[in-house]
């Protein structure tokens, strides 16, 4: 079994994504998942459009899964985020991972839906029910101090 | 050089395209990248400082040297989840 | 929608108590299962037997679920225990919250099942591959310091 | 009076039983149960001293007064999950 991450277009599946960790060592599964909330900031929202630089995001998603393999300690983690037009109550992102005992797998579980926030190459547009749309306000990532000169 | 620039979210939206070539002189970064777009693409004008840049689907910081073909990406402060 | 919590013989589902949680106002879904381990100790278990003193379990569960609720900020929250004989990779609590924020929900599932661990009268007598079986060592729970003279 | 006692996992292996009736002089407290439980029963003299008591349903002090049909349960140190 190994880490598993992914990006699609189409609706998340709990049981799925659960299904992809467990094993006979494992003595504490989490899931964690991200939806798409009616009211942000007093605003009656409608839906979130979520545009990506997918094979970027990609990249990334892995890079994040792989990083919270180590604080795991076991390679049994599943990530998916969802992109396009996601509607209140619909899934957004959706994270599972055992381990042995459940202090890792809280920690991991909770370092991947931070760096998610942080670092993955995902914009919002929040639509209200006034008709107004606007791009939420993100982070700035984490980007090296220096490109190192010439390559 | 030619690169190719590809815009995101809102950055997209100022630049009413989402991707397009651009034309480097020999040893230009990604800085000279960002003041070339500034300059010649009309709405880029008002891209922020803090513009986030990815090279080749990496964070890249100012001073990156570019290459023939490299992908080069302007991107909003980002966030999924 | 208010805090459910149950004591059970008979196997987890663990979307049956995914869908005791959620609301419009909700960003944050999180779910844990306890899992029994293959092995325990450096030794290989068959499986577990969980004894209660369920009139009490089912008493402290909804204790410690109240509790979690004020940490929580909401009333979604759903814990079931299961009791009697489980193999291994059989789950024998699940805990699902839900709230607007991702931060209280992590907080409130982890204090769920650290108060499980720590108060739940319930005790798991482990059976192994060759034949014995032995009570696992339980925690000593918070005991008032003084009955407070006559009643 | 008279109390019902409750044994649970090794204090129901060492009790032989999982119930019993106890008859308690007035005034008696948890600690009085368990002294008595304790020379009374045997297997018993083996319980440790830090047994947990719960009186009908909730952990009890030592100092816990009894009352006639209190449900009294002996409990090993516990933990779910």
């Amino acid at each position: 079994m190994t880490v598993r991450t992914w990006i699609t277009t189409e609706p998340l599946d709990p049981a799925q994504v659960l299904a992809c960790v467990g094993a006979p060592e494992d003595g504490a599964v989490l899931l964690f998942l991200g939806i798409v909330r009616e009211e942000n900031e007093g605003r009656r929202v409608v839906s979130i459009r979520y545009d990506a630089y997918v094979a970027m995001a990609e990249r990334v998603l892995a890079e994040v899964a792989r990083e919270a393999a180590g604080r795991l300690g076991t390679e049994r983690i599943a990530v998916v985020h969802r992109i396009g037009e996601l509607g209140v109550g619909e899934a957004s992102v959706a994270i599972a991972v055992s381990s042995p005992h459940r202090a890792e797998a809280f920690d991991a579980c909770r370092y991947i839906i931070e760096e998610i926030k942080r670092r993955l190459p995902i914009w919002k547009e929040e639509r209200y029910v006034d008709g107004e749309a606007r791009w939420l306000a993100g982070s700035v990532p984490p980007v090296p101090a220096s490109g190192g000169g010439a390559s | 050089m030619r690169v190719r620039v590809l815009f995101f979210a809102l950055y997209r939206d100022l630049a009413g395209t989402s991707e397009l070539e651009l034309e480097l002189p020999a040893g230009a970064t990604v800085e000279t990248a960002v003041e070339l777009l500034r300059s010649q693409v009309k709405g880029l004008a008002r891209l922020p400082r803090e513009v986030v840049v990815a090279v080749n689907r990496e964070y890249a910081a100012r001073d990156t040297p570019l290459a023939e073909g490299d992908e080069v990406a302007l991107l909003p402060p980002v966030g999924g989840g």
